[in-house]
């Protein structure tokens, strides 16, 4: 038991979960044909049938009922505020399989020639009254019901009065928000504050203009637009769901990451010594000290990032993206790579963390200006 | 409908959209030009300027200073040699690349060590964790933990040395710069002064500014972009201490005035005119060290105003008189301010603000308007009639009249109460008869028979009472000197002026009793007499002391005062009892309380004495005689004014101006008015004789009434300055009832009491040249040695049990060459043990007791005081009585009575005393011995081996002995001493 | 017998009046054309068409999350409304306020409801987005009412974020520091961000603690008194004031863009 | 259907319009443009009232600066806990330069105490122990304890500026408004 809750613990460390995450993500969503050739072969797209629902849900219901056991999982879950992340987990899970169940019959269908199920269903008209407003009106009296019994058992939390002098450890930003408190480890405030966020709404609002594949309108289906779900579901999903739950449940005072089932301890040291890119180029590589000149000590991080967004976008044209590009044109292309790369940019700064303690690829504290 | 179902001319309506655009841009212009033109902007800027000139002014006077300090020349030069002399020596070009590589160094393995520092931490938390938890991977974490420590271990170590190495090469560095250094350190030192003022042009002067920092000046005021860094803005102060009453509650008081009023706390602008000037007596006021700093008592709190105004007339400005008026209304459109309540107080009444936390305190250090008025209002008695808070339970003003028969006429009496002024000019009796709603013709009848019947009720009740006559003739000569001498005029004045002259506090003191003018029209010398033996015996509550003269004095003062008549007054005639007139009276009060018909059947049945009696009694009631005066039947009947506890927080529309329209609708000049003339408000109204106003007139001067208007706007709801007002505090309240009992006893018309007082000393002068024939020269030198006693520092110096004796029954002669007596009071035990706790908190003498030192000599200390007193050392007795043994030497340079030492002092008091008597009681004329100076070497150097400490401490002890010894006999004829 | 029949009568009675039939202009819906009319008539129900593709009747189609995102608004509409009656935005009262919310206010529940109900709003939104995208629903002609959809669901984001201070509990100024901190990291126009050096002119800065992003949103320097009033006027007028217009636009759209998207 | 015949047929619009007034044309472009650009200007200011309106004149807040005396109030390597109660701010004089220190423990927010005969601070709460100039040493505070801003005011009083901070490993104790040049 103990010994299974260490190796939960160990597994659920981000630098392993997050890179197997990651991994497994491509598998499962595959964005491209010899993906999802493998992920056919490996029988993946099963965990989208009944059979995997019940598959899924036992792991999940089983695993937070072993969890449950253990009074430290049991103090972090059981918060009221914490709840709801709960019940997003499950929900979100239930609705993905719901998506993607759907999508798999509609894909089957499709491959044998016959159209969706929806637009099946479309061929034949349906009074809305009564159907529609009887099935809102229960709909909205379950979710008045549901409301009214939660705040029964639950009450809202309220913690001492506001003290401007003695800050709380950890301190955390409302759930919602702690996808980008998590971006905040990595990057500087103006960027997981400001930047990230901005970009995030206005890519959002770009998505239906980027996207220009006139398929899988109206009905659920992945193998039409397997790029655009899988680019969605690794952004909603991972960068976003994941990081909330992160954020949630695994960090603790001081902002150090605890496995679900570990005490959290005021105490705990983790080695958090990071190094900036400059120094490693100048102290550890070059041996001497840091120029005084800004330009000169940030020229390398400077490089790298015109590289990042100036090069990758061309090079990927040719390679990877050649399809993309030819499908979208150069402004669709070039937008949807720059927000790509900005997407990957987390991840990156995440493995360049864990991997070589880089602190900053540019970093001129004097003007705030650290990337 | 047209062709292209049209309707408007499309050019029409992009013409009126453009004009309608335009409008609406014009007026949004409007908004921001309004915001950007206020008031206080204007004011701001122009203060800049006048910043920069004084700046520029400072700043010369500055450098001239330093051109002409040779120190300051002499540092240049020596510091252009060490400048010249460190780049010539101290280049180290190759010392500086090494040091570079050091540091290089240096940081590399500071990082190394950070890296493992931090690395070793989280192992060693592993470590620790798995211990406590006996986890498998123990070993492990073991191994771990002690590699890393090892590893950061040498680390550290070198580290360290790389530190020192570095440091040796600075080191080799900076001490060829030190001198250099040290003087550049100099230098900054003495310019100190010029580069803060340099620094401040650069900031605010644009003549010392850079282009773009102009530029930055200029568009940092204008209007949106002032939302980010502007010069110009509002100031405020939000004082959690002091609070607005806003009713429901109180809220933090929010102040705006140094918004416009820059300068008030800096020095630099008392010549500046408003609003920059500074305010006067920072020490006490505004000042940061003062008392009351501007950051914890802001401004409105004193003088009143809307604190969170910032425009001239919202503010609440209040001009001081009509020509300042007028100048407002000119320079500032100033308008008075409606609907709110607190004003400004005009800058003559300005003091009102201090009563709001001081009201405990009868004399308030540096308001003396303010005093004055308070000082007038416990003469006059204004608290008999109107209920003020401070004054509850002070006695009545008013002589007692239950006795009245045996001290004066009907006569004088009749023509006194109808005008009091024709006998004394300067009585606090008020006229209550012949004022502006009673002088018509017909109220004048009526108030001649109300004036009867007053007079004689007062004497139908009057109660026998026999003078203890005296045979003696008295020698109004005599008499006269003692007058001047003994006493009297500490609280008495002899002759009454016409004229008023401007009060102050101890002019007042000397009209604590009545004025000694025409005494003999008023009264006969039986009466007299006995009533200076013994005044108590009159009237029991009477705060006239009893100064114990003997028959022969009482006499004597007796035949003179009785001598001075006031033939004018005598000559006057009262008219005849009028019986209609009477009638109407009777009958106007019998009316009240029965039908028509019966209150006739009534007065029919009274007889004339019967209806003077009635009348008398219900007229006493209605004008409210009876609140100063004891009168036979109006025991507990309560005050007839208004309370003034609030009245300077009243409402404006509480005030009833009637139908007086030709002054101003404020407080203060509806006070002023009602001082002057108590009745006006009466003016045009239809009334009753009985619904008139009753206030009685003072007759106050200009000066007393804007004193008295300025204490009642002083009267105010206390609420939000709680936290402000000095803790209420034991210590607190000795010191305020000790000064409520000096108030009513006018102490301080002998003595001097916290600085205060004295009222008598410049009688002594006088008297001194008249009738002890000195010159007036001589007189003023000397009469300092004729003065009752400052009482300055006797908490810590009289004896507890002594001073409660003496207060009680002084009849102990401390200083047996006066010729003012400390008279005897009737105080109680009460009154006695507030004062001594008055006396004590005065000098934070915690207790009231001590204990009593050891007092014993050897021989051989006896014989060193011996010769200490005797005239071969300090020649005490020079100057000092010893009982009955007065010093030969002239009156004016004799000094208390030593016999009474033990008895009268603190032994510790008496050490300080010898040791340093200026520093206990400056410029009193006991010599110094002791030289504070040079204590060590100040004492005799063959007495006791010049050890001044012991020196002193022997002599106190011998001046201790001197009460049992020598004079035995002595203290026999006055050793009355109080049972107590 | 007579009773029922006089019972009977009555109720006809009252459908038949001029007030029933001015209020209920089609009755009860019984046959096609009824309900037909019900759905055109009524001002609320005439969010919907009068006919639907059969699959967009399907909750497994809809998850039905879009109307339950609305509803939830609408509850939270009405407990706030009532919250407001007994809470006041100050320093002073506002935590005790909130802790009387539980402690003396009848059925004391309005509070809970309205902080779960925000939770869930978040929620359902997030999950309405999710079926929006699975479904391809924002291809053409839908792509506007995809972009007012990301506004709203930001809305919905800083509805909830503003409403999280005014508890005024640790966990509120916290959560609101850490995010108002965020704020004044803006590049330019925060004092801790990017470039708020360049926006100076000599020697006078004009992005200070007192004039960047961060100030105006807090009303101060850091969280307090300025801040708890801005966030609740902000939470309680201006944001679902601005919400609802976008709201109206976007239901409106889904109709002008021709109702549920489906299979074409 | 009325609508569509508007749109559908400017043409006719133009011609009548040129037939009739030629000169129209040239006024009907001015004064739209003069409306169009007074009603941006409108919403400009509008917009920037709006701004404006977010900054009050006056702040409300608790003080954050206080004046701290003069140079001279201070003796040489003395640290003056006179502002410690009322602002959490510690006066350090050294030898050349005059700094303000938090009284912010930099590990859990505890209030340290200044302990003369040692020459440090210490932490009740977990022992942490700083130098006298605010770095730490000792205990588990992860750095240096922050410094505020200080300046010399026109009279020459040390003002403290509690808004601004200064952290050591930031490398900010060397900015100029940290100290004050003795």
């Amino acid at each position: 038991m103990e010994h299974l809750k260490e190796i939960i613990n160990t597994l659920t460390n981000p630098k392993i979960l997050f890179p197997s995450i990651l991994f497994l993500y491509f598998f499962i969503f595959p964005p491209n044909d010899y993906l999802l050739k493998i992920n056919k072969r490996l029988k993946l797209y099963n965990i989208w049938t009944k059979k995997g629902a019940v598959v899924l849900f036992s792991l999940l219901i089983g695993f937070f009922a072993f969890g449950l056991t253990d009074p430290n999982f049991q103090k972090i879950v059981a918060k009221p505020d914490n709840v709801p992340i709960v019940g997003l987990i499950f929900l979100v899970v239930f609705f993905l399989w719901l998506s993607m169940y759907q999508a798999r019959e509609n894909d089957q269908r499709i491959a044998q020639g016959k159209l969706p199920n929806e637009a099946e269903d479309a061929k034949e008209k349906i009074l809305v009254w009564p159907d529609l407003v009887y099935i809102e009106f229960i709909a909205l009296i379950l979710c008045a019901a549901l409301l009214l019994t939660w705040a029964m058992v639950l009450k809202a939390p309220l913690e001492e009065p506001a003290n401007p002098s003695v800050s709380p450890n950890p301190s955390k930003a409302p759930w919602y928000f702690l996808g980008l408190q998590e971006m905040l480890v990595y990057f500087d405030p103006w960027l997981a504050g400001v930047l990230f966020p901005t970009v995030i709404m206005i890519g959002m609002m770009a998505i239906p203009f980027i996207d220009n594949n006139r398929k899988g309108c109206g009905y659920y289906t992945f193998e039409d637009r397997k790029m655009a779900v899988s680019i969605f579901m690794f952004l909603w999903l991972v960068l976003w769901i994941f990081l909330i739950s992160t954020g949630t449940f695994l960090r603790g005072p001081n902002w150090n990451f605890f496995g679900p089932f570990e005490y959290w301890d005021i105490h705990k040291l983790e080695a958090l010594t990071n190094i900036n890119l400059s120094e490693y180029v100048y102290m550890i590589w070059l041996n001497r000290s840091l120029p005084s000149n800004i330009l000169l000590r940030e020229g390398v991080g400077f490089l790298l990032i015109a590289l990042y967004f100036g090069l990758a976008p061309l090079v990927l044209s040719k390679t990877l993206f050649k399809n993309i590009y030819h499908r979208l044109g150069v402004l669709r292309y070039s937008v949807f790579t720059i927000l790509l790369l900005l997407a990957v940019s987390l991840p990156i700064k995440m493995f360049l963390r864990w991997a070589f303690n880089i602190k900053y690829i540019v970093a001129i504290p004097e003007f705030f200006f650290n990337i | 409908m047209g062709q292209d179902e049209r309707h408007y001319n499309i050019n029409k309506l992009n013409f009126l959209f453009a004009i309608a655009s335009l409008v609406l841009l014009s007026a949004l212009g409007m908004v921001f030009l309004r915001d950007n033109d206020k008031e206080w902007r204007k004011y701001q800027t122009e203060f800049q300027t006048l910043e920069i000139e004084k700046t520029r002014v400072k700043k010369d006077a500055e450098e001239v200073k330093l051109a002409s300090n040779g120190e300051y020349e002499e540092l240049l030069a020596k510091l252009e040699t060490a400048q010249a002399a460190f780049d010539q020596k101290c280049q180290f070009k190759e010392l500086e690349k090494e040091l570079a590589k050091l540091q290089a160094e240096n940081e590399i393995l500071n990082q190394q060590y950070k890296f493992s520092k931090a690395e070793m931490d989280a192992a060693k938390y592993r470590y620790e964790t798995a211990q406590s938890h006996h986890a498998a991977n123990l070993e492990q974490a073991s191994t771990e933990f002690y590699a890393l420590d090892e590893k950061t271990k040498t680390l550290n170590l070198q580290v360290e040395e790389s530190n020192k190495k570095l440091f040796s090469k600075e080191k080799i560095i900076d001490s060829c710069g030190e001198e250099l250094e040290n003087l550049q350190k100099e230098k900054r030192q003495l310019v100190q002064k010029k580069n803060l003022l340099d620094r401040k042009l650069n900031k605010i002067d644009p003549q010392e500014m850079s282009f773009v920092n102009q530029m930055a000046q200029m568009v940092r005021n204008l209007p949106v972009i002032d939302l980010a860094n502007p010069s110009l803005k509002i100031e405020q102060v939000v004082l959690q201490d002091v609070r607005d009453d806003v009713n429901f509650m109180t809220v933090p008081k929010v102040e705006r005035c140094i918004t416009c009023h820059l300068g008030i706390s800096n020095p630099d602008y008392k010549d500046e005119a408003q609003p920059f000037k500074t305010h006067p007596n920072l020490e006490l006021f505004v000042g940061n060290d003062s008392p009351h700093p501007l950051e914890e008592f802001g401004c409105t709190v004193c003088h009143g105003g809307r604190s969170r105004g910032i425009d001239f007339s919202r503010a609440a400005h209040t001009p001081a008189s009509a020509v300042q008026k007028k100048a407002w209304i000119e320079k500032y459109d100033w308008e008075k301010l409606e609907l709110w309540e607190e004003p400004m107080l005009p800058l003559v009444n300005v003091q009102a603000g201090c009563f709001k936390c001081h009201s405990g305190e009868s004399t308030i250090k540096g308001a003396d308007k303010l005093n004055l008025g308070l000082d007038v209002i416990e003469r006059a008695g204004c608290y008999n009639c109107h209920v003020i808070d401070k004054y509850k339970d002070w006695p009545k003003t008013g002589p007692d009249l239950t006795q009245i028969a045996s001290k004066l006429t009907p006569a004088w009496a009749y023509k006194w109460i109808a005008d009091p002024q024709s006998f004394r000019h300067k009585t606090w009796m008020p006229s209550y008869f012949n004022q502006s709603n009673n002088s018509d013709p017909e109220s004048k009848l009526r108030s001649q028979q109300e004036i009867h019947a007053i007079v004689h009720y007062l004497f139908a009740k009057s109660e026998a009472f026999t003078a203890e006559v005296n045979s003696l003739k008295g020698n109004p000569i005599n008499g006269e000197s003692l007058v001047n001498s003994v006493g009297c005029l500490a609280c008495h004045q002899l002759k009454d002026e016409a004229q008023a002259q401007p009060e102050t506090a101890n002019s007042l003191r000397r009209r604590f009793g009545p004025i000694l003018s025409g005494i003999g029209t008023k009264t006969t010398r039986e009466w007299l007499i006995d009533w200076l033996k013994d005044p108590q015996r009159y009237h029991p509550q009477t705060r006239m002391p009893n100064l114990r003269l003997t028959d022969q004095e009482a006499a004597d003062i007796a035949s003179f005062l009785i001598a001075d008549t006031n033939t004018n007054f005598a000559s006057k005639t009262s008219p005849m009892i009028d019986d209609k007139v009477l009638n109407e009276i009777a009958f106007d009060f019998l009316k009240k309380n029965l039908p028509k018909e019966k209150a006739t059947t009534e007065l029919a049945a009274m007889n004339q004495q019967q209806k003077l009696l009635f009348s008398g009694e219900k007229l006493i009631g209605q004008y409210g005689c009876y609140s100063c005066h004891n009168i036979s039947g109006f025991g507990n009947r309560k005050p007839i004014g208004t309370e003034l506890t609030e009245e300077g927080s009243k409402s404006l529309h509480n005030l009833d101006f009637g139908f007086i329209h030709d002054i101003d609708h404020t407080k203060e000049a509806w006070f002023t008015q009602k001082l002057k003339d108590p009745r006006i408000f009466d003016h045009g109204k239809v009334k009753a004789p009985d619904e008139k106003l009753v206030m009685p007139n003072f007759n106050l001067s200009d000066q007393e009434t804007e004193a008295v208007v300025t204490a009642l706007l002083g009267f105010t709801k206390d609420s939000g300055v709680e936290k402000k007002k000095v803790a209420r505090t034991p210590d607190r309240l000795f010191k305020e009832k000790g000064q409520e009992i000096v108030a009513q006893f006018n102490c301080q018309g002998c003595h001097i009491i916290q600085d205060e007082g004295g009222a008598i000393y410049p009688t002594l002068q006088d008297w001194l040249v008249k009738y002890e024939g000195r010159d007036s020269k001589e007189a003023e030198k000397v009469h300092e040695g004729f003065n009752p006693p400052n009482l300055r520092g006797i908490g810590k110096k009289l004896d507890p049990d002594w001073l409660f004796n003496f207060l009680h029954q002084p009849t102990q002669k401390v200083r047996p060459w006066l010729k003012t007596r400390m008279p005897t009071y009737s105080f109680n035990v009460a009154h006695l043990n507030q004062l001594l706790k008055f006396f004590a908190t005065l000098d934070d003498e915690q207790s009231t007791f001590y204990t009593e030192p050891d007092t014993n000599l050897s021989n051989d200390e006896f014989k060193a005081a011996e010769l200490m007193f005797s005239t071969e050392v300090f020649d005490c007795t020079k100057c000092h009585v010893v009982g009955n043994k007065i010093p030969a030497a002239s009156e004016e340079t004799l000094a208390p009575n030593l016999a009474l030492a033990k008895t009268r002092l603190r032994p510790d008091w008496l050490i300080q005393w010898i040791k340093d008597p200026q520093s206990l009681l400056p410029g009193t004329k006991m010599p110094t011995f002791f030289d504070p100076l040079d204590y060590e070497n100040s004492g005799p150097p063959d007495i006791l081996e010049g050890d001044e400490n012991k020196q002193i401490r022997v002599l106190r002890n011998y001046l201790f002995t001197l009460s049992d010894k020598k004079n035995t006999n002595s203290s026999s004829d006055n050793s009355s001493s109080p049972a107590q | 017998m007579s009773d029922q029949s006089n019972k009977k009568s009555l109720i006809e009675k009252i459908t038949q009046t001029q007030v029933w039939r001015a209020i209920f202009r089609t009755g009860i819906p019984r046959n096609r054309r009824q309900r037909m009319m019900v759905m055109l008539n009524g001002v609320f129900l005439h969010l919907h068409p009068v006919r639907l593709p059969k699959h967009a009747v399907k909750v497994k189609y809809t998850w039905c999350m879009g109307g339950l995102s609305f509803f939830v608004f609408l509850v939270l509409t009405v407990t706030g409304i009532l919250l407001m009656f007994y809470y006041r935005p100050t320093v002073e009262y506002a935590y005790g306020d909130i802790i009387d919310m539980r402690e003396q206010v009848p059925l004391g529940i309005m509070r809970e409801v309205h902080r779960w109900g925000a939770h869930l709003m978040v929620i359902t939104v997030w999950l309405h987005m999710f079926r929006v995208f699975m479904t391809g629903s924002y291809k053409p002609p839908r792509e506007f009412n995809w972009a007012i959809g990301v506004v709203l669901l930001v809305l919905t984001m800083l509805l909830s974020f503003t409403g999280y201070l005014l508890p005024w509990d640790q966990l509120a100024i916290w959560a609101i520091t850490v995010g108002s901190n965020m704020a004044g990291a803006t590049p330019l126009v925060g004092t801790s961000g990017p470039g708020s050096a360049l926006l100076a002119i000599g020697d006078v800065n004009f992005i200070t603690s007192s004039s960047d992003a961060r100030f105006a949103m807090l009303g101060g320097r850091f969280v307090g008194e300025g801040a708890l009033l801005r966030f609740y006027v902000l939470h309680c007028i201006g944001l679902p004031f601005v919400i609802m217009i976008f709201m109206i636009v976007h239901f409106w759209r889904v109709r002008k863009d021709g109702g549920i998207s489906g299979p074409t | 259907m009325t609508q569509s015949s508007t749109t559908s047929d400017p043409s006719s619009n133009k011609e009548i319009k040129c037939n009739d007034q030629s000169i129209d044309r040239r006024s009907f472009i001015k004064w739209l443009t003069v409306g169009w650009a007074a009603f941006a200007a409108v919403l400009g200011g509008y917009g920037s009232l709006i701004l404006r309106y977010l900054f009050p004149n006056v702040l409300f807040e608790p003080k954050q600066s206080f004046r701290a005396g003069f140079i001279t109030d201070y003796n040489l390597g003395e640290v003056s806990e006179k502002f410690k109660d009322q602002f959490g701010v510690w006066i350090v004089r050294e030898q050349d330069k005059i700094y303000a220190l938090s009284t912010v423990c930099t590990h859990l927010g505890c209030t340290p105490n200044w302990q003369p005969s040692e020459g440090k601070y210490k932490c009740p709460c977990h022992g942490s122990g700083f130098y006298k100039n605010g770095i730490n040493f000792e205990g588990p505070a992860p750095r240096p304890l922050e410094r505020f801003k200080i300046e010399l005011s026109d009279t020459g009083e040390l003002l403290v500026d509690k808004t601004k901070k200064f952290q050591f490993e930031k490398g900010e104790w060397n900015d100029p408004e940290s100290f004050v040049l003795v």
